[in-house]
């Protein structure tokens, strides 16, 4: 209803469309509603920042992108498409060849991403098999082999004919992150999900790997979405940005924008709990509280309880709203301010 | 087809070497392979094999005339010279690569053993002792040049004998195959049939566990099996292809008293004893009727065996008042002491005691630890042990001197009678049979009255037998002999 | 910062922690190689009474290892440590048992800090019954007082670890450490493992405490913001060395090191308006087992000459109360 | 492997061979029961013949002398003679071993047979039918009373439906030179097939009985490290990798999950080498377990010694053959 | 974030030890409740067996000799599980056997998990020499067979009662020392035992205030587990002859005494079979459970 019709003019149609999406995880304590409601689109060679604390359904929003909830996790609601395509209904072998070839992924943490007991090689070489259609059909393997030193070429790492046939253990965690990146990037994928890629490195490393991305990104021309809980990292590599808080998206925008003028009192919280180095004697202003429990919450905004401009109204459901081009945020008091 | 025997055995040959072991059970084995001087019929009775006769030329010395056209397994023929070698290998401290053979013993004070010409060999002792001719049997003879071809350690794995068969293969712990020695001179003459054997292959397979050994038989796996269970007789009976047979055994069952300790030093106590136990009743319900009742120590089949001795009958009620008068009309508490395999019936007879007022507690111990517990020179601690002591030779000498005189191996129940004691040692170098058998008549009854042990009984060999199987009959010697056994 | 002149807190000269690797008796026996990890090299620093020094580097250059050696929770190899003008580094057990009132360690894992099986109470209590500070009766009120300082309620005396938050978590930590009135704390990366909005609580609650209980606080952690915020001077780690300390406005406006520069210039900045030089970095992180020689920075310094391969450099004032351990650092 | 790697193993091989010698020695001095008692049992022997064996037995030295030969022996690979085969106890070990080899190689590829598959399809199937079943399953087999089971066994399959032998390892219709002494593959190499499914039918209720608790118990391990593994980052992420579901169960997972089957099967095993004595009396088999124990119960002590220092050796080398593999299965450990 | 999803929304005023949970969570599974249960019922066997037992497990009568379960021909009512070859109560000997079993099982557990836990805890913490000595104890008893290192120990020391449950701690304790040591060097490498170090906690505190509650419960499911390996120990030292000392019933040696009468008496032995299975199912399916509720990362 509110959708931004604005947008859509000026956008071409979107690569990845999630509507209304809800995932829950049955637990010992009881429901768990991961995602509750979210709606998101990506556009075609475009970078999405998604950020939010931890706990608040980052991963597991890609995750249901990509059909990969864990057991015993199911999404209940709503619908993804991507490139035409419905994601919610597709068979197992519909999935497999969709994976790794038009939709890829990196994890967190590469060291236990990557499989220990096999090799690099066998790895990367293991996607080519399965989905490049223009291996030759005689000597397949070198051809793969071949493509996938290429790969580890491209992310960088050094004598990649050499080093291919060590395991993971034998790199560095950057190099781990690269060759995930390369096992990822192998067949094309016209959509990249970076599942917080550089939480577990070092800033100098961090900064190494987000640069490489973002390189790739523009030689290949995909649409990536970057998962990080870290607006410093959102704000230097990415075009557009969706904040969640607790299983919602609350704020989403083009990133200056968002950044430079926070709609959401969360988003604004956020911002200002982050210290500068440009200027230390800023205080930080600690949001007071603590993000709440995903069971049994209802319709009403999450973040009531530590908001300080918080009304009677709030305890409502409230919907995504418009607040200007290619913005939108989850807080009534932009509607006032609206009208 | 080739007819083949199976024979189902409860223990593996320690060694084929005839020299090199003191076990029964090899024994049995050793004996298809190998013949000795002399050997027992069915009866019992000594009668000559590899010697063609014998003869005692005085009490020191006995001349055996050495059967001609025998030859082993290899070919050779045997001669004197092996005999002598193979009882010098015997007798002589060291003579097997150094070791000493542990039978030394088993043919008694021999001084020296000498040929006189190809055809004799003589024995000459360093003191009287009757029992030599009861004793050779089982010591078999080797072939002087294959033991020195193979060395004594070689003779424990390779064979070269004269018996009926050779062997083909010793797979250890699990079977010895065996097949027909096709130069076989026959066997003891005195023991018909003489002649090759009947079948073409003779086999022990080893099967220690009851069950499974009597499983074997009734599955057709094996035609002989050796102590069969008295429990599964009827089993074996009741199956179409089966059937028991049996042999007086040798092994004479009883409890020893501790004679040199409370309460047992006093007879009466031990008579009751004898008095408390039912022994009909156990004969009957659990070795079902398989052994008979013995009132001293010798088997009915041994020499010199007192028929007329008096038995205790089971009375309870005397038992008690005997307690009473020695002092004990509560009764007493005491522990029997007992191996494993024993327990049943040990547990049957202390509870028939406890009844009684000897109330006996079992105690199942290990057999080494209990025969070391129970050894003459030990701490004499036990009070009761349910033992027994096997007679092979069907000889006094053998199991009454051991087992009775002061201070002897098998004494475990320290028993000491001065009296019988002298009739033991008069027996032992006495020449006259008639007057051998009197001596140990006596001691046997002056035993009796005694009552150093509570008497049992004598188990029979149970043998269980497939209906094909013929020509064989199970010994009394508990050897198995498979010479004379045919199979359908 | 008047307190120039004030004697330092704490004084560690040439400190040194080697973790002998490969050295258990099977490993001997198998004549496996013995691996020396310098984990901390020949480090010196001081801290002055009240004023906070962060330490920052990365992952694995041997800040917790130098935290754990200057409180002898593990023992140094070499060097020495005063604390409060007396030489703690052979101080027998049981004195330096005594000395633990006066400093504390808050860690970095507010989960495996604390023992699951205790209550709040004999978490927060322990401390006060171990050195027979206070008697049984008087322990309860004493935690309850510190827990409320922390942010806590009374109600939570006897609840389990894991019947709280991360945060709150975090916040027992803390009052066991402070429950002695220690005057120096360790905080060993007391924030990163929170998340952003409650990082920022736990600061605060840091910094207020310090105003209140005049403490002193060696502050580890990897993000230069926290630290930046938090300190009066910075510490920079690389490999177990310190390569540049000094005040925190001066070490983060001009470093004189060039890793310093690099890991400043990488730290991803939300006000992008600020245009940054880049001190790209090339290569991976070296392995402490077998540190470069030289400068153990030259493998990816992008300013490195021939010198930095063979000459170590020293910690040298570089002016302004910096020290760098850098050949070029001055000369610029 | 490195021959460095190599002389460490060795060297924490002879600490526990020496304690393992020490205790044996001391367990077997300290028992009471004489040898030559024994030997001599109820036949004619005097004292002097009792001295002479127990000379030939070299019982008649002091304790300590007879370990110091003990040792210095072994350490020659001499073993003395069997008090009893009076052969050397080496001799005498080296012919029943195979059979216990073989009985428990056996076991174990039974147990490896039954439980990876079963412990997969548990974990993939989780909480289903299968899952349950083999969770019942494990449960029965490790509280069998593996002497009972054994006899029911026999009832069952070798009495009552007569489709199995009762007891022994081959028929003696199979004579078939050794190269391996082990029956079932000398036969398959002598070209007798006949003789090896004869082999084969003895083997089985033996391998059973000594299976079934082992499969249990690593059934139950695979399960679970095959769940571990199935939630574990680099399983996600080939999934994300659109691999087919049979490459990431049989290549990804089962790889990294039978890592801890590995270490189990092999602890297992050790236990299964020393402890199938009750099995082979249950089944007639000539191994050497059955041996050891009548050994001790006559008072064999070189026998005894050795066997145990054998135990010891094959315990030690059982860990590093399960050290190769898991460098096999994981390349991080390196020896 | 696990760790966010066990904590309720509302924090429950009253205190929930973990302990307390765990307990909670054995309790709401039905299965292991009733194997509890289950052995329960045993061990009430076995201390009321005087009362229950509708016979005197010791008094023989060679009439009854191996008289077949009441159910069969030629059985009575009073028997009803049928009498062994001496003819005495198979059902009363059943009875009075779980005393042995589960004292055999419960002493040997006790003692071993006490010694092995002191040991594996000071292995574990202290380091060094100590935990040399004590792994190579562990390592020199872990390659001696079991069964050959209990049967030489009865042999030495004579059967009975007492010399069995020595013969079985001797080996026994290694096993949760191992487990012990294994975890004290996870555990020791926790910042909790830092932290205690940190305000000066002894050694001793440490070891077994700090660190043993936290490894108890793999502790506590080892030992159980193992207590069904000792009952089948146990048995298996009976069956081989050197068990306890009758007239005591033990079910192994039971069993033993049985096996020659299998093919026709079966029940002297088979009931007995089943007696040890049923307990030792009962305590394995317990442990199971006591795993679940006390190491959830096991459960599945
Ligand atoms: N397997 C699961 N079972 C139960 N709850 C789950 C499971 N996986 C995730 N959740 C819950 O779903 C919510 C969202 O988790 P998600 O992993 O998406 O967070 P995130 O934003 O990616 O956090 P982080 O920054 O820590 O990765 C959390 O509250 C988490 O507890
Ligand atoms: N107990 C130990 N034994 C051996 N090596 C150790 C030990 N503790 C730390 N190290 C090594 O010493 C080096 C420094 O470790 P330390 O934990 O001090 O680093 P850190 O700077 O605190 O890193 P992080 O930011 O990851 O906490 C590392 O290489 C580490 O592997
Ligand atoms: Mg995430
Ligand atoms: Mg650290």
């Amino acid at each position: 209803m509110l959708l931004t019709r604005s947008s859509v003019i000026e956008m071409p149609e979107p690569l990845l469309s999630i509507r209304n999406l809800k995932t829950c995880f049955p637990t010992r304590a009881g429901l768990v509603t991961a995602v509750d409601g979210v709606d998101l689109d990506l556009y075609p060679g475009e970078c999405l920042g998604i950020v939010g604390e931890s706990g608040s359904g980052k991963s597991v929003t890609f995750a249901s992108v990509i059909g990969l909830v864990r057991s015993p996790g199911y999404i209940a609601d709503g619908s993804i498409r991507f490139d035409g395509i419905d994601l919610r209904h597709l068979e197992a072998e519909q999935w497999r060849r969709l994976r790794g070839r038009d939709i890829a992924m990196t994890m967190q943490d590469a060291l236990t991403a990557l499989n220990p007991a096999l090799t690099v090689a066998e790895q990367i070489e293991e996607v080519l098999l399965a989905h490049a259609s223009d291996l030759p059909r005689k000597g397949r393997q070198e051809a793969a082999r071949c493509r996938s030193i290429e790969m580890l070429r491209l992310v960088g790492i050094p004598a990649p004919d050499k080093r291919i046939d060590d395991y993971p253990h034998q790199f560095s965690g950057g190099m781990r992150q690269r060759i995930m990146i390369a096992i990822a990037l192998s067949c094309r994928p016209k959509l990249l999900i970076a599942d917080e890629p550089t939480t577990a490195l070092d800033v100098t490393i961090q900064a190494q790997v987000l640069d490489l991305i973002g390189d790739l990104r523009r030689e290949l021309g995909m649409s990536v979405v970057l998962i990080t809980h870290d607006l410093g990292v959102v704000a230097e590599h990415t075009d557009r940005v969706a904040v969640m808080y607790a299983g919602q998206v609350v704020e989403t925008g083009p990133t200056h924008e968002l950044i430079s003028l926070p709609k959401h009192p969360y988003t604004r919280g956020l911002i200002g709990l982050i210290p500068r180095l440009s200027d230390l004697d800023a205080p930080i202003k600690p949001i007071e509280g603590q993000v709440p429990e995903l069971i049994g919450l209802g319709g009403i905004c999450r973040f009531h309880d530590r908001c300080d401009e918080r009304m009677p109204r709030c305890r409502s459901d409230i919907p995504m709203i418009a607040a200007g081009p290619n913005r939108q945020v989850r807080c009534i008091r932009v509607e006032e301010s609206l009208s | 087809a080739a007819s083949e025997i199976r024979v189902g055995f409860t223990l593996d040959a320690l060694t084929l070497d005839p020299a090199n072991h003191r076990k029964r059970e090899t024994e049995t084995i050793i004996r298809n392979i190998y013949d000795g001087l002399l050997t027992r019929d069915a009866k019992m009775k000594v009668v000559p094999e590899l010697a063609e006769s014998w003869k005692q030329v005085d009490p020191l010395t006995y001349d055996f005339t050495v059967r001609q056209g025998v030859t082993f397994h290899d070919g050779s023929p045997m001669t004197a010279d092996d005999i002598v070698f193979t009882f010098e290998r015997l007798t002589k401290d060291g003579a097997m690569d150094g070791q000493t053979s542990p039978r030394k013993d088993l043919v008694g004070p021999v001084k020296s053993i000498t040929k006189v010409d190809d055809r004799t060999v003589r024995f000459t002792l360093s003191e009287p002792w009757p029992i030599l001719p009861a004793m050779l049997p089982f010591q078999e003879v080797v072939s002087k040049a294959f033991t020195e071809k193979v060395g004594s350690q070689g003779l424990a794995t390779k064979t070269n004998g004269t018996g009926p068969f050779k062997l083909v293969e010793w797979r250890k712990g699990d079977s010895i195959i065996m097949e027909r020695f096709d130069g076989y001179y026959g066997g003891a003459t005195d023991i018909p049939p003489v002649g090759k054997a009947c079948v073409d292959r003779a086999i022990f397979r080893i099967i220690p566990e009851n069950a499974s050994r009597v499983a074997a038989l009734l599955a057709g796996e094996v035609d002989i099996i050796n102590e069969l269970p008295p429990f599964d007789m009827k089993k074996v009976e009741a199956n179409s292809n089966t059937k028991v047979m049996k042999a007086n055994g040798t092994r004479t069952f009883f409890v020893a008293l501790n004679n040199a300790k409370k309460p047992f030093d006093d007879p009466r106590v031990r008579q009751a004893a004898n008095m408390a136990v039912n022994k009909a009743l156990i004969i009957d319900k659990v070795l079902l009727g398989t052994a008979v009742p013995l009132n001293g120590v010798m088997s009915p089949d041994a020499f010199g065996y007192n028929p007329d001795l008096p038995a205790y009958g089971f009375d309870p009620e005397r038992a008690k008042k005997l307690l009473a008068e020695a002092g004990y009309p509560n009764g007493v508490d005491v522990t029997i002491d007992a191996e494993g395999a024993f327990k049943e019936m040990t547990e049957a007879v202390a509870s028939m005691l406890t009844k009684a007022g000897i109330r006996a507690k079992v105690n199942v111990g290990e057999g080494s630890t209990l025969r070391a517990k129970w050894a003459p020179k030990g701490e004499k601690t036990g009070d009761m042990y349910f033992t027994s002591w096997g007679n092979g030779s069907l000889d006094p000498a053998d199991i009454f001197v051991p087992t009775l005189k002061t201070g002897d191996r098998g004494n475990s129940a320290f028993y000491s009678n001065k009296e019988v004691d002298a009739l033991l040692d008069a027996a032992n170098v006495e020449l006259d049979p008639a007057k051998r058998v009197d001596l140990y008549k006596k001691a046997q009854v002056i035993v009796n009255k005694d009552a150093p042990w509570i008497f049992l009984w004598l188990p029979q060999d149970i043998y269980g037998v497939s209906k094909r199987v013929s020509g064989w009959e199970p010994s009394a010697d508990s050897k198995i002999n498979l010479h004379d056994a045919c199979v359908k | 910062m008047n307190d120039a002149q004030s004697p330092p807190l704490l004084e560690v000269r040439d400190l040194e922690k080697v973790y002998h690797l490969n050295s258990g008796f099977m490993q001997r026996l198998a004549r496996q190689p013995a691996l020396d990890l310098r984990a901390v090299d020949k480090v010196s620093f001081s801290v002055r009474a009240g004023e906070t020094l962060g330490l920052i580097g990365e992952s694995g250059c041997g800040k917790s290892t130098l935290a754990r050696t200057v409180l002898r929770l593990h023992e140094p190899t070499a060097g020495s440590i005063s604390f409060e003008g007396s030489d703690i580094t052979k101080l027998p057990h049981r004195e330096m048992t005594a000395l633990r009132r006066r400093m504390q360690i808050i860690f970095q894992d507010p989960y495996a800090s604390l023992n699951p099986r205790k209550s709040v109470e004999d978490i927060v209590g322990l401390p006060l019954s171990l050195h027979g500070i206070a008697r049984r009766g008087e322990i309860r009120d004493r935690v309850v007082v510190m827990l409320e300082s922390v942010g806590l309620k009374s109600a939570h005396l006897g609840r389990y670890p894991h019947q709280f938050s991360g945060g709150q978590r975090q916040r027992i930590g803390i009052a066991r450490a402070l429950i002695l009135n220690p005057s120096f704390v360790v905080c060993d990366e007391p924030v990163s493992a929170l998340d952003v909005s409650i990082q920022a609580q736990i600061i605060a609650l840091l910094g207020s405490l310090k105003r209140e209980l005049g403490l002193t606080y060696l502050f580890i952690s990897h993000d230069i913001g926290v630290i930046g915020h938090v300190s009066d001077r910075i510490a920079v780690m690389y490999l177990g060395d310190i390569v540049e300390i000094g005040p925190s406005r001066d070490v983060l406006r001009s470093p004189k090191h060039p890793y310093t520069k690099a890991l400043l210039s990488a730290v991803p900045q939300i006000d992008s308006g600020v245009k940054r030089d880049r001190v790209k970095l090339t290569g991976d992180l070296p392995s402490p087992l077998a540190p470069p020689p030289g400068c153990k920075f030259h493998t990816r310094c992008p300013f490195a000459i021939e010198r930095c391969r063979h000459e170590v450099p020293a910690l040298r004032d570089v002016g302004g109360g910096m020290k760098a351990a850098c050949h070029l650092a001055g000369a610029s | 492997m490195k021959p460095l790697a190599l002389i460490g193993r060795i060297a924490q091989l002879l600490p526990v061979l020496l304690g393992v010698s020490v205790i044996v020695f001391v367990m077997m001095a300290l028992t009471p029961g004489d040898p030559v008692e024994i030997m001599l049992a109820d036949q004619q022997a005097t004292a002097e013949q009792a001295q002479v064996l127990r000379h030939d037995m070299g019982l008649d030295r002091p304790a300590l002398e007879r370990f110091g030969i003990f040792l210095g022996n072994a350490l020659t690979g001499n073993f003395g003679l069997s008090f009893f085969h009076r052969r050397p106890v080496f001799d005498v070990i080296a012919e029943r071993l195979p059979a216990t080899i073989e009985l428990t190689l056996a076991a174990l590829l039974l147990a490896l047979a039954i439980s990876i598959p079963l412990g997969v399809a548990a974990a993939v199937k989780k909480n289903r039918l299968v899952d349950r079943l083999a969770a019942i399953g494990s449960l029965f087999g490790v509280s069998l009373p593996g002497f009972w089971f054994g006899i029911i066994l026999i009832i069952l399959f070798a009495v009552q439906m007569r489709w199995l032998p009762v007891s022994g390892r081959m028929d003696f219709a199979c004579e078939v030179a050794p190269i391996t002494r082990l029956m079932t593959i000398d036969s398959l190499l002598r070209g007798r097939p006949d003789c090896f499914a004869d082999a084969l039918s003895h083997l089985i209720l033996p391998a059973l009985t000594l299976a079934l608790p082992m499969a249990a118990v690593l059934t139950r391990v695979q399960r679970a490290a095959m769940l571990e593994v199935l939630r574990s980052d680099y399983i996600v992420f080939a999934q994300a990798k659109g691999l087919s579901r049979r490459r990431i169960l049989w290549r990804h997972a089962l790889k990294n999950a039978l890592v801890p089957t590995v270490t189990v099967a092999a602890i297992e095993t050790g236990s299964l080498l020393g402890g199938n004595m009750v099995v082979e009396t249950v089944f007639g088999w000539p191994g050497l377990g059955r041996l050891v124990v009548e050994s001790i119960f006559v008072r064999n002590y070189p026998l005894v010694q050795a066997a145990v220092l054998l135990y010891a050796v094959t315990y030690v080398l059982l860990n590093f053959v399960a050290d190769i593999l898991y460098t096999l299965l994981n390349p991080r450990v390196r020896l | 974030m696990s760790a966010a999803i066990q904590a309720p929304a509302t924090l429950p005023e009253q205190a929930e030890t973990p302990t307390w949970q765990s307990v909670k969570r054995f309790s709401s599974d039905g299965f292991s409740v009733a194997a509890a249960i289950a052995v329960l019922i045993f061990v009430l066997l076995a201390i009321l067996a005087p009362w229950i037992a509708p016979h005197d497990p010791y008094e023989t009568d060679l009439l009854r000799r191996l008289q077949p379960p009441a159910w069969m021909e030629g059985g009575e009512w009073s028997y009803v599980l049928g009498c062994d070859a001496l003819g005495r109560d198979i059902l009363s000997r059943i009875i009075y056997g779980s005393q042995v079993s589960i004292t055999i099982g419960l002493a040997v557990v006790l003692i071993a998990t006490a010694i092995g836990t002191v040991l594996g805890l000071a292995a574990g913490y202290m380091r060094g020499w100590v935990d040399i000595a004590i792994s190579r104890v562990v390592d020199i008893l872990l390659g001696f067979p079991y069964l050959i290192f209990a049967i030489a120990l009865m042999a030495m020391m004579g059967p009975g009662l007492q010399n069995i449950i020595l013969a079985l701690v001797y080996k026994e304790w290694v096993v949760p020392a191992r487990v012990v040591r294994g975890e004290v060097l996870a555990a020791r490498e926790m910042e909790y035992v830092e932290a205690a170090r940190a305000i000066g906690a002894p050694r001793l505190h440490i070891m077994f205030r700090e660190i043993l509650p936290n490894i108890l419960s793999p502790v506590i499911v080892v030992s159980t587990i193992r207590m069904a390996h000792v009952i089948i120990l146990e048995a298996s030292l009976s069956f081989l002859g050197i068990g306890v000392q009758p007239p005591t019933a033990s079910w192994g040696s039971m069993v033993a005494d049985g096996r020659g009468f299998i093919l026709d008496a079966w029940w002297v032995s088979t009931f007995p079979g089943i007696a040890i299975l049923i307990l030792v199912l009962s305590i394995n399916v317990a442990s199971q459970g006591l795993r679940d509720a006390f190491d959830p990362k096991f459960s599945d």
